[in-house]
């Protein structure tokens, strides 16, 4: 049920298109762009099989920069548009886009509860703590007490940790990339593509429009003399949870991953943080009571015969409340 | 009076979760598979246990499909149901009802409203009467109402004793034993009543041997008891009848999305809704005429949000996509609406109207969202508001708004209420090639053609082809911005009004595509100047209410319509024309589709029958409406109420 | 030709965030500090960086409330803002440009949108001219516009150099030179320009001096240069003038807001709203005339759900309570208007309408919420919703919208749209005693009385006391269910119907409560025939076409209408009565008011004049399509259009 | 800027209401609405300075049967509709009674979301594994593949742990309690209620029509032996993260909860999990730049004079904006 498989040899052109792009310069989103183009590449992906899912924000307009069938949803809402076109063709790659606003305010009701699905959806936040297409207001990722520059006060609310809220939520897979470490990002957006459920990915993405704190330097500790940014792979850091693994080894990797997720400031965690193989997709459990779910999904199931009747034998339903 | 009556109804009141529904499709099961026609009419409170809850069933040889005010035989095991409901009884009537219940003091009575129990008790003290159950039955006796009184504790006994059962077991014998004493009264055969046990408990078969021993302790005691009380009414069974199926609202729907080819349906749970998603996903999976399997994926999302962006994402994606809910949850909904609006995507939302505003009466019918769904969502879109007037017509609307969807590539609203969800009624089997189905322009390019596809290309009729993500060579994007032709958001002025005309002109085109039928249907008097207008569940009880003024010489017409929007206005003209008067006929306090009606054609209309109790009409109040209009003694603003209802 | 212009209109564009804003503003305080009354009118792309953005600032005597199509000067740095502008210049006016940008082939332009660059690549085709900017500067300077090349990169550099800063910080001057260029070829005296520079940048006194330098750099550039230019407008600082301020539309709204006394508000970003509620953020707390500090608190919510439930908590607990929004966020609200509906909570929702359906053209205005917002909500529930057609209504609405709903206790709407809250202009300072607060009937039961307190009591004109909590011996409950007047949810058909009732009836009280003058206004001649009907944003255009026409001698009459629900719809009888033709003008496709108007009264307009493309109504669209319905030529639904808008 | 302190004896019976209640017999609700009164009747709250907030379901109605103002909001709307009211008004004692769909599914966003503010509110979610009021769906909170009585198949979506997603959400006091261990469940309430911040207290709560898997006889461990349940404090477990904790502190104390928060099973954890005195109420951080907020709160601000003139002075906000 992995979401992609090498097929075809592709190239990164064949996912790009040919309009302008309207982020900012420097935005770190052209960066998780690039990324995308050349895992689709990578994985071999049809842009025509491919389904991107678009948020509302600066973040969301990705879609509109890939090859592909672009879905340029609701504010909050790419998560459930997501799992209807992807349960309604499960042969789709359905890569969600969203910013860090669309997901965790507006959307945090979606992001949990499709945590519990865990249907196979690959999903990208992009994590510029601020809200970017409205100019600039908090994000929920941005810290308490923050003032970015168009604040007209420092951040009265707290932020969520997303790894976290994900973890909780139920997410299978779950990792942390930088926008400009295209290489790494590549990697993961790889792999959270062929993880066969839920896949979380927060890239944190300078907005150097807005976000005047947490800028590129700060996050590559420009004032620290190295990167605040460290590859928890690079030590050895196992994030699997083997399918059927007992309850400790579950639990230790769950606290493993608890403590990545709660370094912050001149420590931060990125690379795969979490691979749960422990748990079904909801397309499983769709076949344990619909068998034939995979031949004829909901998008590809022929309802009419040639003159345009129904192919539904309705007799069963008809006898069930049959009186006479 | 003639006893052999044509047209019966029946009464059970009971604390809701004690088994009234049961025995009411008992009692609906026997008769009907006598070959009688039955309707069933639901009322209950917005709880799971303990409040009152009553169930109405009607039977007569020729279908009816109303309720009446009146009742011929009332059955109750308790005392709130006995003092609700007394009244209703007709002369020559008979209630049934636990001996022990009629001591019970109305002040004591737990969940007697505290309106309706000073309204009795006025009554009670006015009448001189005791401030018991008893009051009320004398009251009723007075009035030539049959007591039938009951010792159920007895009648238990006596089927634990036959069956050889503990009396806590034959205690759950008290409805079947309800139905079975009410049948007796009528001197209906008892073989009915136990076909319908056997059908009721399908499958338990030592439940059913139960069921079947209280049916002869019932009919026995009918005849060593009642057989001289001059309670006369009879219903007698009928030879060679036509097939039947016994239904409610939200089974007809669920039935129609299967027959007519859904493959996905979201829902978050709310009454009145739900029952018809827990249809579904009980039914996901049915044969195939092929013989292979075909199936519905059902998801309970986290929200109403969730539940139309995830069916307007598998309709996108091309399966045949439905949700169903409610007022608060379609409130929810409406910004998805408009999603699916600007991008053309053919997603069916079944909407069960109930008691409004906000949490309003969750249990209760209104006809109260029309207005708000013909124009929910900021900014102009079209859509596609069908309203069904009973369960053959959801049964095929069901069919008809998944077609409307694809054929014309917009959301569809099908409008039910609550009153057409728990009806329950004999009907002719439902067919799944009564309809054919239509995809609409679903398109394939072909291979030379390249990315990115012009799903949005201008179009003479404004509906441009659609192609469905993982088709080779059609990429494109999908956008709730305005979008150029390959779906691109743009704020280009002379592509927006393309695009705005684009969509608009689809009103056009549907309302030059659809039947007239599908628009409105005349019924009685097609020539009678007296015309009423109404639209969706009252269809029902203005059919039998003009066939008793038919009876008495009085001819009327009624314009049922059933397309809102696009409405249509022009086909209406010549019927509105020589309407006088044209009465409005609606469930909600302002007039809604009169308003609409106005809106579209400048036309008015002169008077109002409204009813916003919660409660359906009944045949008594539109026929005395229609008599003080007639007679000219009518406001202009009629609002019907039933304080016991 | 007169170059004393009595009527001048500035346009300047440049890529979003280049500081076009800045130079806007800089510009209008420049002319308004100089005693002309100024309009500015802001058009921009939803993105933050690099999409073409432009601001027209119309200067006059008298003042003016709307833009026109056609500018004497163009100001612009780079080639995309000259060729989408060039067409807009008047013969005998200017274009500003940076003598670099002219040599741009057009297929190089990255932002100019596909149809806009093919149709303009067309015209050039046709007129023989190059593809670039060149082509399109050409063809202007043949329809006798004047070319001001200007050597932006010599200017900064010399800039640079008088002020002894580095170049790239000179470089940042570039707004200003534009700006000062434009004044000092209007020969508008150079020391108001000097002025609104120290304003704009208060308190960085560096950035103050370098631009002062870049003031005289640009004054003397002209002066040098274009003294030989036939360039023949002229605009001369008046002496004397009123006072003034300069605001847009959210400040004019947030300023009212707190004028009247809000001191709760909650909003979820969104465009156009958003800047109101950053404005309070900003201004939270501010002196209360006894000395003490006043303050709103404001949240940001998780989402608009989360935005009208917490204001509507708080309008509840007794504070004066408000949230802002635009459609996408207006449609997540229902379920909760409803809520506060039901219970009768004073709650303000400002509405800043955009382009839509759907995300439709987030930075576009339109009128296209008007219907939805007066039937929005499941069910049916009383209301008031408001439009304010300029910036001073704006202000006194913001308090008018405050008091209605605590003097009525219900939802109350107030609408406006992006191009009122973008529209900058010159107004006499707003009086915070300009209205008096109503805070309706709050109550405090005295020691004798026990709970629970009728909250939903039966009353004549519909409103019932209210009791806020904490007050002692006023417990009672609040929900969204219908419910018995201590506020506990009920089912009862009887008290159904008095809650429905006595909620309808603050209808009949509002209406007869408000004056004339608060539902709508007449303009223009009171006793023309030729009757416009409008409301919201467009009283600007129409009241600026209005006396073009009684200067040719063709008296119209302008109806604004205000209160949208409910619908004054007796009062305006006479009016209806006598308007021949009566003409719809509105920034939608439909024509929502007049639909309203038709179900209302039945009348039905004559004409529409309808624009949609997302972009305000300008003084010549409107003259010519009023030309065209004198002159007879008109269809009865004109659709107007600026593809270069 | 506790919620309630002790000032005049009360009695349980002040906060009772003679009105007929509807839930069914045997349901948790009751044990939960005992304790209520109880709780607040020993901590001398004063019924009209009480609050009780309701979401919808059968849960959301106990805010009927307390004599206090009750607000029976929407579904899932709870939380925002009381953090209207608190923030108006923060005299009032504020308490939310709401279910886990309620809560976990259509609210979860705004809970989510409340966490980042910690207003100081008490929050008691009812907690009994499907929507009562619908007739017994599974909420968010049933366990992946359990079949409760009116499920036409096993549920498909897995479960949130309601106490990991408080934390995570930034709630500053956690707590479980039993609906019917009303003892426990008091002196929860009570403490849940004077803890100055957003506190969130789960009740396990039986419901006897519905969900006849985990039931009474469950919870009591009929088939263990032994209660299923037990209480952290008697296990000596100290929840409390003290004001200026250290990091390694604050660090070692959520390893402490989340170990708690796993327990399932044969073992459920109840008491007091948390109580994070470190982080400051979002009425705090108002005050910060309103510093008379608390003296004149939004909903008892004086806004106009005897003649209804308004009291507000805009001379510096016109002065701003005044060209001449
Ligand atoms: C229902 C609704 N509310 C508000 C908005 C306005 N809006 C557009 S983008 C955005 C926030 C974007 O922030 P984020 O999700 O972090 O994305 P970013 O721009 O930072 O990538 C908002 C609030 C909207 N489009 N819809
Ligand atoms: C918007 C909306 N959607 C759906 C409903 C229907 N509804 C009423 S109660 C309820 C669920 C109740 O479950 P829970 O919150 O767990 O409370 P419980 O009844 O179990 O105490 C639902 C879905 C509603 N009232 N409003
Ligand atoms: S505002 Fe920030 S996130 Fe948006 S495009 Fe600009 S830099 Fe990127
Ligand atoms: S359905 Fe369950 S939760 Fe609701 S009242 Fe009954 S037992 Fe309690
Ligand atoms: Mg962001
Ligand atoms: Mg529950």
């Amino acid at each position: 049920m992995a979401q992609a498989t090498q097929t075809v040899q592709r190239n990164k052109k064949d996912f790009q298109v040919d309009y302008p792009i309207d982020w900012c310069p420097g935005c770190g989103d052209f960066g998780i762009l690039n990324a995308l183009h050349q895992a689709m590449a990578e994985l071999g992906v049809e842009p025509h099989k491919l389904v991107v899912v678009g948020g509302i924000g600066c973040s969301g307009k990705a879609q509109y920069y890939v090859n592909a069938y672009g879905v340029h949803t609701l504010h909050g809402r790419p998560l459930p548009f997501a799992t209807g076109i992807k349960l309604a063709n499960p042969e789709l790659t359905v890569v969600v886009v969203s910013g860090d606003g669309d997901t965790m305010a507006i959307g945090a009701g979606h992001f949990v509860n499709a945590g519990r699905r865990n249907v196979n959806l690959t999903h990208i936040m992009f994590n510029n703590e601020v809200y970017g297409l409205t100019k600039g207001q908090a994000s929920p990722t941005l810290p308490l007490g923050l003032r970015t520059k168009s604040l007209p006060e420092a951040n009265i609310q707290a932020s969520i940790n997303p790894l976290m809220l994900a973890l909780v939520s139920g997410y299978t897979w779950i990792g942390r990339a930088y926008a400009y470490n295209i290489k790494h990002l590549v990697a993961l957006i790889k792999e959270a593509t062929t993880h066969p459920g839920l896949a979380f990915l927060d890239v944190l993405q300078p907005c150097p429009t807005y976000n005047n704190i947490h800028t590129k330097d700060w996050f590559l500790g420009k004032d620290l003399g190295h990167s605040r940014m460290y590859n928890v792979q690079d030590e050895g850091y196992d994030p699997v949870i083997p399918e059927g693994a007992p309850e400790e080894v579950v639990q230790q990797k769950l606290q493993q991953f608890m403590q990545k997720a709660a370094e912050w400031g001149d420590r931060i965690p990125t690379g795969v943080l979490l691979v749960n193989r422990n748990v079904s997709t909801y397309e499983t459990r769709i076949l344990e009571t619909l068998p034939d779910y995979l031949n004829h999904p909901p998008a590809r199931r022929p309802i009419h015969d040639d003159k345009g009747r129904s192919v539904v034998d309705l007799t069963p339903l008809i006898e069930e409340v049959r009186i006479r | 009076m003639n006893p052999e009556v044509q047209d019966f109804s029946w009464r059970i009141g009971g604390p809701q979760g004690s088994g009234v529904d049961s025995a009411a499709r008992m009692f609906a099961q026997a008769f009907a598979m006598g070959g009688l026609e039955v309707f069933g009419r639901r009322e209950y409170y917005s709880n799971i246990k303990g409040r009152h809850s009553y169930y109405d069933i009607r039977v007569s040889e020729r279908a009816h499909r109303s309720h009446r005010d009146q009742v011929q035989l009332l059955t109750t095991f308790e005392a709130e149901s006995l003092v609700r409901h007394a009244h209703a009884v007709v002369e020559g009537g008979g209630i049934l009802f636990d001996e022990k219940s009629a001591e019970m003091p109305l002040e004591r009575i737990t969940f007697l409203d505290r309106r309706v129990r000073e309204d009795l008790l006025r009554m009670l003290r006015e009448q001189g009467q005791p401030e018991t159950a008893q009051g009320l039955l004398h009251l009723a006796r007075e009035r030539g109402v049959h007591l039938f009184p009951i010792p159920y504790t007895q009648l238990t006994a006596e089927v634990a004793k036959a069956a050889g059962v503990p009396a806590g077991l034959a205690q759950r014998t008290l409805n079947t034993l309800a139905v079975a004493l009410s049948a007796a009264l009528l001197r209906f055969p008892e073989d009915y009543v136990k076909e319908a046990v056997a059908r009721i408990f399908r499958g338990k078969d030592r439940v059913i041997d139960l069921n079947v021993v209280a049916v002869d302790v019932a009919y026995r005691y009918v005849s060593d008891h009642f057989q001289e009380v001059p309670f006369q009414f009879r219903l007698h069974p009928k030879e060679n009848a036509e097939p039947r199926i016994l239904v409610n609202g939200t089974q007809a729907v669920a039935m129609g999305k299967i027959a007519f080819g859904l493959t996905f349906q979201t829902y978050y749970p709310i009454s009145p809704a739900t029952d018809e998603s827990v249809y579904l996903e009980a039914h996901r999976s049915f044969p195939l005429k092929n013989g292979e399997q075909g199936s519905v994926v059902v998801v309970q999302t986290e929200d109403e949000i969730s539940a139309i962006t995830m069916a307007t994402g598998a309709a996108l994606a091309g399966a045949r996509s439905a949700t169903a809910t409610s007022g608060p949850g379609f409130s929810l909904m409406v910004e998805g609406l408009g999603w699916a609006g600007i991008n053309e995507v053919p997603v069916v939302i079944t909407l069960y109207q109930r008691g409004g505003p906000s949490t309003g009466m969750p249990t209760r019918t209104e006809q109260g969202d029309l207005h708000f769904v013909v124009e929910a969502g900021h900014g102009e879109f079209p859509r596609i508001v069908l309203a069904s007037g009973d369960l053959e017509e959801a049964f095929l609307d069901a069919g008809r708004a998944l077609n409307y969807a694809e054929q014309f590539q917009m959301p569809v609203i099908h409008l039910l209420d609550k009153a057409l969800s728990s009806t329950t009624q004999t009907v002719p089997p439902f067919q799944a090639d009564a309809l054919p189905l239509n995809r609409g322009k679903i398109h394939t390019p072909d291979s030379s053609s390249s990315p990115p596809f012009h799903r949005f290309q201008d179009s003479e009729d404004g509906i441009s082809p659609r192609v469905l993500p993982g088709t080779p060579g059609g990429q494109h994007w999908v956008t709730g911005g305005e979008h150029t032709v390959e779906g691109r958001v743009t704020e280009d002025p002379v592509i927006r009004v393309m695009q705005m005309d684009k969509r608009a002109r689809k009103i056009t085109t549907a309302l030059n595509t659809l039947s007239q039928e599908e628009k409105f249907r005349v019924w009685g008097d097609p020539e009678a100047a007296f015309t009423l207008l109404s639209w969706g569940s009252t269809k029902g009880v203005i059919l039998d209410t003009l066939e008793r003024f038919e009876k008495r010489g009085i001819p009327l017409r009624f314009v049922q319509i059933r397309l809102i929007s696009p409405f249509p206005a022009e086909e209406l003209r010549p019927l509105l024309d020589s309407a006088s008067p044209l009465v409005d006929v609606e469930l909600n306090g302002t007039g809604q589709l009169a308003r609409i009606l106005r809106m579209e054609t400048g036309r008015e209309v002169d008077y109002h029958i409204l009813k916003y109790t919660g409660r359906p009409i009944s045949v008594e109040e539109l026929t005395e409406a229609l008599d003080r209009i007639l007679n000219g003694t009518a406001e202009r603003r009629i609002v019907l109420m039933q304080p016991f209802e």
